[in-house]
């Protein structure tokens, strides 16, 4: 039982704790901050596994960013809860049922057909550093990140197209 | 060019030209389309007999053919055949011959959509035509699937009151058999390598299960179409819903496909297969026969019973061709000649007929051959010849089918052919029962009926004349002096049942 | 530092570019038929380049991406998709007053994304083709704001698209796992050294083959399919019907023949039952339908499941290549038709959604032959009747099942196609034997699209030949 | 020198007269009509008597082929008329007789066609006339059982179309399906002999892999020794066929019926030709039943239990006519029995004098009738010819009817003599024909040692006598019983020469085949080789004449010494009161046939079209299980029921169903994101539970 | 030593929720957020794995892999893409509707 099988089990029940809390309370603002919190936590699992530069836009990009305007949207439609609806009363139990039997598929696959086995050795130096990732995205994987910039020009576009307001109107 | 000149290619797709003239004739010239369509077709029946003169009826093998690569890439070996020999030479004649009768049936029976009615009768010939003789199971198949279209519009559209029903029902029906045809044709073109006929024939080699499971979806296909008892029941809705000219056809060539498809396919491709269904297949032909008998005898509608009486008339087919023996295979083909013929005059009439009373039912016709002399005696003629009368057409097919069915060492068992015979009893029944009940007796309420609206009843004219006389030389021709037509067949059946018989001798 | 070798993607690049210049174009232009016409263009330009394309072969980009035949044949086909797609747009967005310039832009767009799945030879460029190709057709469907049809088909196609999406990742992420790269070759090669984790690339595999059916709109991930085809604009239903099951297969196939041939044991029977579950379902829930668009996109679902058992044998080495050129041809005879008949519904739509219904089809081959011939063409090969394409492709996808000696599979193929005759049959009946006085708009574009399209059908299914052996060359390459 | 090349015109002949008849019948007067028709027959009986002169003096068979008909592989069939003193003795029959007929029927033909008021049908009738003498001879003239079938069913034909001459009514002239049903009755009896004719030539076929008749009979005893069942089966099936044509139990009900035809037809086809066919083709099969004498047997005694049967319901009738064709169906039955017991001789010969005295008597019952009918009109208004438009549906009378009759001897006096000719001959009564003939069949069943068959036929022939004593007392004899009766006339001459030529035959034809001369068994020999010749056996001889006169003597006591009263019932039928209704009735045969067969099968017609057909295959089968299939597929996701569904609306795409189909589709297609993505993960989870736990 | 099972274990936990938030949420803003959290998972096995196999390859003397990390990278960046699109859907769909309950938005069906 070392400390870092310790820190593990604290922040993976932090993690799975606040997934549950984005996915069960009624107030919008309360799922998006579970969410960061969740993705907080998940950040600092991904400086344990050594990819401090992913950490970092974890936090920039993901809890920064997204949920910022997640939030921005959220202000903007009103956060009052939904009232309780009649429609598809057994889409939540059978939902609910799916999801045990998809865990429990992971679960068997991974701890008792040992599925993805093998252990983490000791952490290494240099690696998972910005430029580490840095040259390999530049070198190797120049094509992709041309793309997902076209990407990211295509999402403005489309969310201009969709929001915009002619005149007129 | 010579590609085109080819008499075979010339006289399948020669009805396109029509089509094309059609095209460009305004809808509501309704005289000029209806003799260009007559035009084409007669000039397609004139290179029908151009083809005949071609024709070397001591050759047993297939004629005239013209052969092209069509797709032979991708691992597809799809060629553009088209032959001719004795088992299709008097189906193709047959066919241009009843096209321009029937289109000159409906001169005055069609009035509407002239155009479109010329347009697809024309590529209901070329279909048909396509299917005779087309030697490469993929071009058969399209030719097979193609002729669906255009006979599904004549009825759809000219058809009687419910006639939508009946052409989806006929559409569906016939398409459900072939469907699977299209999954053996494919295995023969995967596992032999070719999808031509004569080459698949030569090849051969197929073990006995497997020809039974493609002799199966082949007989799917064929028997919906002959229609073999129990797939029957589109018939009469087909055929009384259809217009008069589309159920001569119907009845005249179209059912003939699924006879010659079994002739031209099954008895050929898997002999051992159709040896060892054969009795099976009797079996199912004398139901037929003597079924279609029985029901025809209690149809109220005239139309109806002839319908039926297909039934059995091609019942007595294809018993005929599972005798697998010389006597029962010429006496099928011919009998195919001779349905097509009796049945195809029966549907003219009873349509000449309609299109003055506009009513099929039985209860209110009687006497009308007082009244129609001509007609009637034409009438006779005709049912007789139906009946099986000796010295008439039917009578020749009858016999031998029977002869056949008879001795037959494939099915070898007098019962088939007894039991059969029982049909021609039966025919009897049914003919002469048509016939007291439409001319004989007291005068029908119909006479009446027809007169109140003006015009009495009047006998045949000269067209209706000219339509029904050169199917009555026919009739008598067969029946008095056949020999001509089994010359025409005989080396190509002799052929035929020797590959037969040696399957059948493997078999034992 | 690899070398950059533009040559191998250059239409794809050229199209990208002409995208953002139309973008930027589209400010200064007043009158949207010029953009429309640029667009043309651009696709015709980029066309152009694939053609020339034609036999050469290669990998770039640290073996991101490839360029074979199969490529070409796939890019190629997009675009001429892409043309279709344009030409059917310009009228019908005027008359129905969501005109603007962003449309084009964004076709181009989702077209350069499909091109980049056709070549991509990547898990990476995969899941990032697949995203390029989806956002610009989630903003699409929902083009025709405010109508409210349309926005909710934007955001059902969104959240189920994402929701896949989801998907798609984690098969990777455990493919990923599984062999420790994400390059299609070096998954080969790990899975063939044996030095991968079988069932764990099988699961990751499968979950990659859920996003893909998503998008080819394979039961049960297909319930997105008639609501976003009834819901978005027609001429973005006609591009998406056809584009993103171009693209979707292109993506199952490199994917899957490529990288999981190892595989073919375990999945080919989940295909296989995909396969069959698609063709059943969608043919049988088509007969229910009385809106043409509802119609046709079940039929579309059909013809998914039609194309999946193509694939179905796709592990046996002898008939993978039959299996692919069937899968192209197929594609071919869809897009065409699919197309055609889209510019029927086009033709006889009118605005709010009227003249969508089959009963407005009735009287049809009375009053507007023409159109009304096109349509049974279309009908006709949908079905699989000669002289068709239809009926072409369906022989040799019937072929290839056959090849693999999936007899059952076939069966349920041909009886579900004669399910369909009956549905099919009834927009023909309604358009010849049922009265009624349709309306159609008449617009050169569209009127050369479904007469181009109907000739097409019946001219190319009399001698495919040429089509065969382009498509059976059309061979996937890896390197 | 030998005119055999003329063989085919026997055929041709009428066939050109009744194509002439046919195409300008219509432009030509009544004269002309008859004249041709009678030319051609008379020109095929000039044809016929040439070939019995050619076979004088070269007396073995001559085949003349004119064609190819049926070559199959071993089947070879040709148009191939056989010349032989069997063949020819027929054609002699045949076309003399009708020669004569013809004649007669110019002059009936023509007053019938007034009574009936269509005039048109006189050209029809000559028409078909033709046709069954040209049917005919193909039928004696065939070389083969397929030929001799084709006439055979040709001669059926002809009798369809005439016993349904007058198809409009019935035999009183009354509008009804009578006639009709009566010609569709013949005809259809004839069948279902003729369907055991086709499966005795299969059977003959592959046993001879012939049908041309000297190879089947060289082949014969080979194969009867080999495979006597065979043979036996062969000879039974056609039996069958004789029964259909001959009018033998069990088939017989046809004939009676079939006298709604003109009267010369009843004589030519029902009397005199025809029905004699079946005779005709077991002597000429004599070789096969030769040898298998239970066959024989069998034969010999349908013949003979008809011959007793139908002479009993013949007592028991009032038409003239009728009694007539039970007579008939009881003379055949004499033949029939001769030619089984093998005395082919005897049978052959009772066929010529039966021809003779039969026709005789059908043409002068039929001239009766005229008669009847002429002083019925003559009351009816004084000028017959004029008045035959207008009918008096209020008054049927039935010119044939016996009890209208009497005392005709003193207005119809030619007609009285030739008819009591006829009468005799029938009889039996020395030195008639019939005398000859009946005895000749009597003394080989005698001879032949076939005892109950002789007392069958003994019996029928004391009742022959008897029932045309009857007859003869009631037509000819007392008075008048209906004023049509006072008011009769004689027959003008074209009527009443053939029946003196007739009369005469009828007294002479004895001589055919006199005892000790035997012409024609000498003649015959030539072709049928198994006859015996007839040796006249005393003591037969006058039995059967004492039984004749006795039976004379009997009717005399019962209708002769004190006539018949209008009104007054049958005597006979006093005295034997349910016996005689069922003679009356004919047995019920009819009656039996109906319930048994008739019945059954146009209900299992109707069983099969409606229940089978419609319901089942048709509603159920397609309707509910193909369409409902449909139906049922459409609205899997629905909680609906296929049955709701019509076919109608199965097609009607805008049929409320698809509506609430649509709706009901909500299930599953319901609109609901979420729902939708349940679907996905369900695919998803049950694919990975596959792929793990497969 | 945590084994890399144990993560992934922990990304199946977070990616399962965040497909029942999908399945069982009616208002489409928290449905994004599970299909974020989804994402999130498969980044976490991703990260997982990657260290794992550089690991073996470094232990083996090899290059590190990059690959996984990478594409976490870029599925922020597709993610960031998608946000922006789908809050433009959600943002226009109330303007017409005024509602965000996607149980309203059934107007398509059958």
């Amino acid at each position: 039982m070392n400390a870092e099988l310790l820190a593990f089990i604290i922040l993976a029940i932090i993690a799975i704790a606040a997934a549950l809390g984005m996915l069960f309370s009624r107030s919008t603002v309360y799922s998006a901050l579970f969410l960061v919190l969740n993705f907080g936590t998940v950040a600092v699992f991904y400086i344990l596994l050594n990819a401090p530069f992913i950490a970092m836009a974890q936090v920039s990009v993901y809890a920064g960013a997204i949920m910022v305007l997640f939030l921005f949207v959220i202000m903007l439609l009103g956060t009052e809860a939904l009232p309780p609806s009649r429609a598809l009363p057994w889409q939540r139990p059978l939902a609910i049922v799916l999801a045990v039997i998809l865990f429990a598929e992971a679960a068997y696959l991974l701890f008792i057909r040992r599925v993805a086995a093998g252990d983490v050795p000791q952490p290494i130096q240099a690696f998972g550093s910005p430029q580490g990732v840095g040259n390999a995205l530049f070198a190797s994987y120049l094509l992709p990140f041309e793309v997902t910039s076209v990407l990211l020009l295509i999402a403005m576009v489309g969310a201009i197209v969709l929001t915009i307001r002619e005149k007129g109107k | 060019m010579e590609f085109i000149l080819q008499p075979l290619t010339l006289l399948t797709f020669f009805p396109l030209l029509g089509v094309l003239v059609l095209l460009f004739i305004p809808g509501d010239k309704k005289n000029i389309l209806r003799w260009t369509a007559l035009v084409t077709t007669l000039i397609t029946f004139g290179i029908s007999i151009w083809v005949l003169t071609l024709f070397n009826a001591s050759n047993p093998d297939l004629q005239l053919t013209a052969q092209y690569d069509w797709i032979t890439v991708a691992g597809w070996n799809i060629q553009y055949h088209l032959g001719i020999d004795g088992l299709s030479i008097l189906l193709v004649l047959l066919t241009t011959f009843l096209t321009p009768i029937s289109i000159l049936s409906t001169w005055t029976a069609v009035e509407e959509r002239v155009k479109d009615f010329m347009l697809f009768f024309l590529l209901l010939e070329l279909g048909m035509m396509g299917v005779f003789l087309a030697q490469d199971l993929f071009l058969f198949y399209i030719f097979w699937e193609f002729t669906l279209v255009p006979m599904y519009f004549l009825i759809g559209i000219w058809g009687g009151p419910r006639r939508i029903y009946a052409a989806v029902k006929f559409f569906l029906y016939t398409m459900a058999g072939s469907i699977l045809m299209l999954l053996a044709i494919l295995w023969l073109g995967v596992n032999q390598g070719t999808f031509s006929l004569p080459d698949l024939i030569a090849k051969g080699g197929i073990d006995p299960q497997t020809q039974l499971w493609l002799f199966i979806a082949f007989a799917a296909a064929f028997a919906i179409k002959v229609p073999m008892w129990p797939l029957h029941s589109w018939l009469p809705d087909a055929h009384v819903e259809a217009p008069t000219a589309g159920s001569v056809i119907l009845a005249g060539v179209l059912l003939k496909m699924g006879t010659y498809g079994f002739l031209r396919f099954n008895l050929t491709l898997f002999p051992q297969a159709a040896v060892q269904a054969a009795p099976v297949m009797a079996v199912l032909a004398v139901i037929g026969i003597i079924y279609g008998a029985a029901v025809s005898y209690a149809q109220a509608d005239i139309k109806k019973l002839v319908a039926y009486s297909s039934v059995s008339h091609l019942g007595f087919v294809m018993l005929g061709l599972f005798a697998l023996n010389p006597q029962g295979v010429s006496g099928a083909i011919l009998q195919m000649i001779n349905h097509g013929l009796s049945t195809g005059a029966l549907f003219l009439l009873v349509g000449m007929v309609y299109e003055q009373t506009h009513t099929r039912e039985f209860k209110v016709y009687g006497g009308l051959w007082k009244v129609m002399p001509v007609f009637g005696s034409v009438f006779l003629v005709v049912a007789l010849s139906s009946m099986g009368l000796p010295g008439l057409n039917g009578f020749v097919g009858e016999f031998t089918i029977l002869l056949g069915a008879f001795g037959s060492t494939v099915l070898h068992s007098p019962w088939y052919a007894s039991l059969a015979a029982l049909g021609v009893i039966l025919a009897a029944v049914y003919i002469l029962y048509t016939f007291q009940k439409i001319f004989m007796g007291p005068e029908g309420s119909i006479v009446e009926e027809v007169k109140k609206h003006g015009h009495a009843l009047r006998d045949l004219n000269a067209r209706e004349i000219a339509t029904v006389v050169p199917l009555l030389i026919f009739i008598f021709w067969i029946g008095l002096y056949p020999a001509p037509f089994f010359h025409l067949m005989a080396p190509a059946v002799d052929k035929l049942v020797a590959g037969l018989q040696t399957a059948a001798l493997a078999m034992r | 530092m690899p070398p950059l070798n533009f040559s191998l993607i250059l239409p794809l690049v050229t199209l990208t570019i002409w995208a953002c210049l139309l973008l930027l174009l589209d400010l200064f232009i007043r009158s949207k038929d010029i953009t429309a016409l640029l667009a043309a263009v651009g696709l015709a330009v980029s066309l152009g380049m694939t053609i020339s394309q034609i036999g050469s072969s290669g990998s770039g980009f640290n073996n991101m991406v490839v360029l074979d035949g199969f490529s070409i044949f796939v890019d190629a086909l997009l675009l001429a998709a892409g043309l279709l797609g344009v030409a059917l747009a310009h009228g019908y967005l005027k008359r129905t007053g969501i005109e603007r310039g962003e449309y084009y832009t964004l076709l181009l767009f989702s077209i350069s994304g499909m091109m980049l799945m056709a070549q991509a030879a990547d898990l990476i460029i995969v899941f990032l083709a697949l995203e390029m190709l989806s956002i610009p057709l989630y903003v699409l469907s929902a083009f025709a704001r405010p109508r409210l049809e349309s926005e909710e088909a934007g955001l059902k196609y969104f959240l189920l698209g994402a929701f896949s999406t989801g998907f798609v990742v984690y098969g990777i992420a455990l493919v990923f796992g599984a062999t420790g790269s994400t390059s299609l070759s070096a998954i080969v090669r790990a899975a063939a050294s044996g030095s991968s984790n079988g069932l764990l690339l099988t699961i990751g595999s499968a979950l990659i083959l859920v996003g893909l059916g998503f998008k080819v709109a394979a039961v049960p991930f297909h319930m997105w399919t008639p609501d976003v085809y009834q819901g978005a604009p027609s001429s973005v239903t006609a591009f998406m019907a056809a584009g993103a099951k171009i693209a979707g297969f292109a993506a199952l196939l490199r994917v899957f023949a490529l990288a999981f041939p190892s595989l073919a044991s375990n999945l080919t029977p989940v295909i296989a039952v995909l396969s069959a579950l698609t063709m059943i379902v969608g043919n049988v829930i088509a007969i229910a339908q009385t809106n043409i668009k509802r119609l046709l996109a079940y039929s579309s679902i059909a013809h998914a499941g039609y194309i999946l058992m193509a694939f179905v044998p796709y592990g046996q080495s002898n008939v993978v290549s039959t299996s692919v050129a069937a899968g192209l041809f197929y594609l071919v005879s869809y897009v065409l038709t699919n197309f055609g008949a889209w510019a029927v519904v086009i033709a006889l739509e009118r605005s709010e959604g009227r003249g969508l219904e089959i009963s407005d089809y009735g009287g049809l081959g009375r009053k507007y032959p023409a159109l009304a011939a096109a349509m049974t063409v279309f009908m006709l090969s949908l079905t699989g009747i000669p002289p068709t394409l239809g009926f072409v492709g369906k022989f040799y996808l019937f072929r290839a099942a056959i090849q693999g000696q999936f007899y059952l599979l076939a069966v349920i193929g041909v009886l579900t196609s004669l399910i369909s005759a009956y549905y099919y049959l009834r927009v023909v009946v309604t358009m010849y034997m049922r009265e009624g006085d349709p309306q159609t708009t008449s617009e050169p574009w569209l009127n050369i699209t479904w007469g181009l399209a109907a000739l097409l059908t019946v001219i190319v299914s009399l001698v495919p030949q040429y089509l065969f052996a382009w498509a059976s060359a059309a061979v996937l390459k890896l390197f | 020198m030998t005119f055999f090349y003329l063989a085919p015109w026997i055929v041709f002949f009428p066939v050109i007269g009744l194509l002439i008849n046919l195409v300008f019948g219509s432009r030509f007067s009544e004269t002309v009509i008859g004249t041709i028709a009678s030319l051609a027959s008379g020109l095929s009986f000039v044809v016929s008597v040439l070939l019995a002169y050619s076979l004088v003096g070269h007396p073995e068979a001559v085949r003349w082929t004119i064609g190819e008909w049926i070559h199959i592989g071993t089947l070879q069939l040709d148009w191939t008329f056989r010349v032989d003193t069997l063949s020819t003795m027929m054609m002699l029959v045949v076309s003399g007789v009708g020669t004569l007929i013809h004649i007669y029927a110019v002059g009936y033909m023509h007053e019938d066609v007034r009574f009936k008021s269509d005039l048109k049908r006189f050209q029809r009738f000559f028409v078909f006339l033709n046709l069954f003498i040209a049917a005919m001879m193909i039928l004696v003239g065939g070389d083969s059982y397929l030929m001799l079938f084709v006439g055979w069913e040709g001669v059926g034909l002809c009798s369809f179309l005439l016993i349904g001459f007058w198809y409009e009514m019935d035999t009183l002239g009354r509008p009804s399906w009578a006639n009709s049903n009566a010609a569709k009755k013949a005809m259809i009896a004839n069948r279902i002999g003729d369907f055991g004719f086709l499966i005795a030539s299969f059977l003959m076929f592959w046993a001879f892999h012939s049908l041309q008749f000297d190879q089947v009979f060289q082949q014969a005893p080979a194969i009867a020794a080999s495979n006597p069942g065979l043979i036996t089966a062969i000879t039974l099936f056609l039996l069958l066929g004789v029964t259909g044509k001959s009018a033998q139990i069990p088939l017989f009900v046809w004939l009676p019926d079939a006298m709604a035809g003109p009267t010369p037809v009843s004589a030519l086809i029902h009397a005199a030709t025809m029905v004699t066919a079946g005779v005709y083709l077991v002597t000429r099969s004599a070789a096969l039943y030769v040898t298998v004498p239970a066959a024989q047997f069998i034969v010999a005694l349908v013949g003979a239990v008809t011959a007793l049967f139908a002479a009993t319901i013949a007592v028991g009738q009032y038409d003239i006519k009728k009694v007539l064709a039970y007579s008939t169906i009881s003379q055949l039955g004499f033949m029939v029995a001769g030619v089984g017991m093998g005395a082919f001789a005897a049978g052959m010969f009772h066929l010529a004098t039966h021809a003779f005295f039969k026709g005789l008597l059908f043409l002068s019952a039929g001239s009766v009738i005229l008669g009847m009918e002429r002083g019925h009109h003559h009351l009816a208004h004084h000028e017959p010819r004029k008045g035959t438009k207008e009918k008096h549906p209020e008054e049927v009378f039935d010119p044939g009817d016996m009890r209208n009759m009497g005392g005709l001897r003193k207005t119809m006096p030619v007609t009285f003599w030739v008819y009591l000719t006829g009468a005799l001959a029938l009889a039996g009564i020395f030195p008639f024909a019939g005398f000859w003939s009946k005895d000749e069949i009597l003394a080989s069943a005698f001879r032949g040692g076939f005892t109950a068959i002789y007392w069958l036929l003994a019996i029928a022939a004391f009742l022959t006598a008897f029932y045309m004593g009857r007859q003869i007392w009631m037509v000819f004899f007392g008075e008048p019983r209906h004023a049509a009766a006072a008011h009769a006339e004689e027959s003008p001459q074209v009527i009443t020469v053939p029946l003196i030529v007739l009369a005469a035959l009828s007294l002479l034809g004895g001589a055919l085949d006199l005892p000790g001369v035997e012409t024609l068994t000498h003649w015959l020999e030539q072709t049928v080789v198994f006859i015996k010749p007839g040796e006249f056996v005393w003591s037969v001889a006058l039995i059967s004449t004492g039984l004749a006169l006795l039976a004379i003597l009997l009717s005399w006591l019962l209708y002769g010494r004190r006539p018949l009263k209008v009104g007054e019932v049958d005597p006979l039928k006093q005295m034997l009161g349910p016996v005689f209704t069922g003679m009356e009735r004919k047995w019920f045969v009819d009656e039996l046939y109906w319930a048994l067969f008739l019945d059954r099968y146009v209900d299992v017609s109707h069983f099969a079209a409606d229940v089978i057909d419609g319901r089942f295959w048709h509603d159920w089968f397609h309707e509910k299980v193909i369409a409902g299939t449909y139906n049922w597929l459409s609205h899997i996701a629905l909680n609906r029921y296929a049955d709701q569904l019509g076919i109608d609306a199965f097609f009607n795409s805008l049929g409320e169903w698809t509506k609430e189909a649509a709706s009901g589709l909500r299930r599953f297609q319901n609109g609901f994101v979420r729902s939708y993505a349940l679907f996905v993960l369900i695919g998803v989870v049950a694919i990975l539970g596959y792929l793990i736990f497969k | 030593m945590v084994p890399v099972a144990d993560y992934i274990g922990l990304s199946a936990i977070l990616f399962t929720i965040g497909a029942l938030g999908v399945l069982i949420r009616r208002n489409p803003l928290v449905i994004f957020m599970s299909i974020e959290l989804m994402l999130n998972a498969a980044n976490l096995a991703f990260v997982a794995f990657t260290r794992m196999y550089t690991a073996l390859s470094m232990a083996g003397g090899g290059q590190p892999v990059y690959s996984g990390q990478i594409f976490v990278f870029f599925v922020m960046t597709v993610a960031a893409a998608e946000v922006a699109v789908g809050l433009a859907l959600i943002v226009t769909i109330f303007r017409t509707k005024h509602s965000i309950d996607i149980d309203n938005l059934n107007s398509l069906k059958g």
